[in-house]
């Protein structure tokens, strides 16, 4: 699973991207949320509140509920700005 | 219909981009540009982007336009890195035969690329970076096109 | 704010009126370029006008524009004389803080330019000349504005 | 009193402007309009249908009862085609 950062996001967990294998209970882009929140730090802060953050899966705009697969592609970052 | 779209750091102009569009015969080409303003003490912006998603976003958007309006062309360029105040940002430019069409489309692919499209600024103030947080108003302008 | 008004034979240059609205400061400019249509065998137009009044006219919608919106500046450019297939008519740009205004008043002001300012065209097909009737549609276009 | 034809206005009465002293009772718009189709020929035709021609006194757009003076610009037109 390949994730990526933008924005502050980025700047939180302090890096771009990064290869994952998450465990098996990882099943939706909550539950990858959840999992990155656990590993404290940057990540915790990053990931404290969700309604500050959008996700998208392989390059989509995808739900806090989306499922996820080891092969997708997920990014986090805050609302767009751009324009 | 053409649909041209450039994320890239350097310059576009006006001139060129409708130019290309006019030779599609259409009578009505509205243009939207944005800049940097300088207001508020804001010296620069820096502006990121998600590589991919921006320009597959930039798409669905236009195909979205192109299916409720009849029109002759959509140009889109977004750019990207850091752009000082009273630099261009953004170009939209939609073609169709009459204007209420290209009005119409060219306000709805702002809206849209505003709210959509994986774009992030940083406002530039006495040297400091300071995100941009998206504006409510933003929202508020997609819904209408719902 | 300003408000440039030109009526004349020449063509016009799109990114000189938009980098003279640049100097504004405006984050945002709307632009309308007609052209004209190559379609249903026209081959030119012939556009004439009522001058002074035209000026005064055109002067006039652009002050009720601006008493609507927070603009930073205006432009309306519109030819007069023979206009071959492809030629630039007319030119209407806006310049605000913002993208809303500067939509509404461009499409504002081009409403009221098709109904009220005093220009009457004649198509050419196949060589001889017909002058084009208002269209109810231009009048429908109006009433959204009162 | 100064007026002006623009479009097939002009082209039916057979000139672009011309000056006219009315008699005493051509008060409006109408008045003058009434006026001026009695001419015959061109101008019967040109003023035959109000309906399809519009009225600028003073440069300004006036309706059919607008009052009007011997110093007044008086233009005879079509519904305007611009843009």
């Amino acid at each position: 699973m390949k994730l990526l950062y933008f924005a502050w996001v980025r700047q939180k967990v302090g890096r771009g991207e990064e290869i994952l294998a998450p465990p098996a209970n990882v099943r939706t882009v909550a539950d990858l949320a959840h999992h990155l929140r656990l590993r404290g730090n940057g990540y915790a802060e990053a990931f404290s509140d969700m309604t500050r953050l959008r996700a998208a899966v392989n390059q989509r705009h995808a739900t806090l509920d989306a499922a996820i697969g080891a092969d997708d592609e997920i990014a986090f970052f805050p609302p767009v700005t751009g324009g | 219909m053409g649909t041209h779209i450039r994320v890239q750091a350097e310059d576009f102009e006006i001139a060129d981009e409708t130019a290309a569009l006019a030779e599609t015969g259409a009578g009505a080409i509205v243009t939207f540009t944005g800049r940097v303003r300088g207001q508020d003490g804001v010296s620069a912006l820096v502006v990121e982007h998600y590589p991919g998603m921006t320009e597959r976003e930039i798409a669905r958007i236009a195909a979205e336009a192109e299916g409720r309006w009849p029109l002759l062309g959509i140009t889109v360029i977004h750019r990207v890195g850091r752009l000082n105040a009273g630099e261009q940002i953004v170009l939209v430019a939609a073609a169709a035969a009459h204007r209420k069409s290209a009005f119409e489309a060219c306000e709805f692919l702002m809206d849209y690329l505003k709210s959509e499209a994986p774009f992030w600024k940083q406002e530039e103030r006495a040297g400091a970076l300071v995100w941009v947080e998206a504006k409510p108003a933003d929202d508020a302008a997609l819904r209408r096109w719902r």
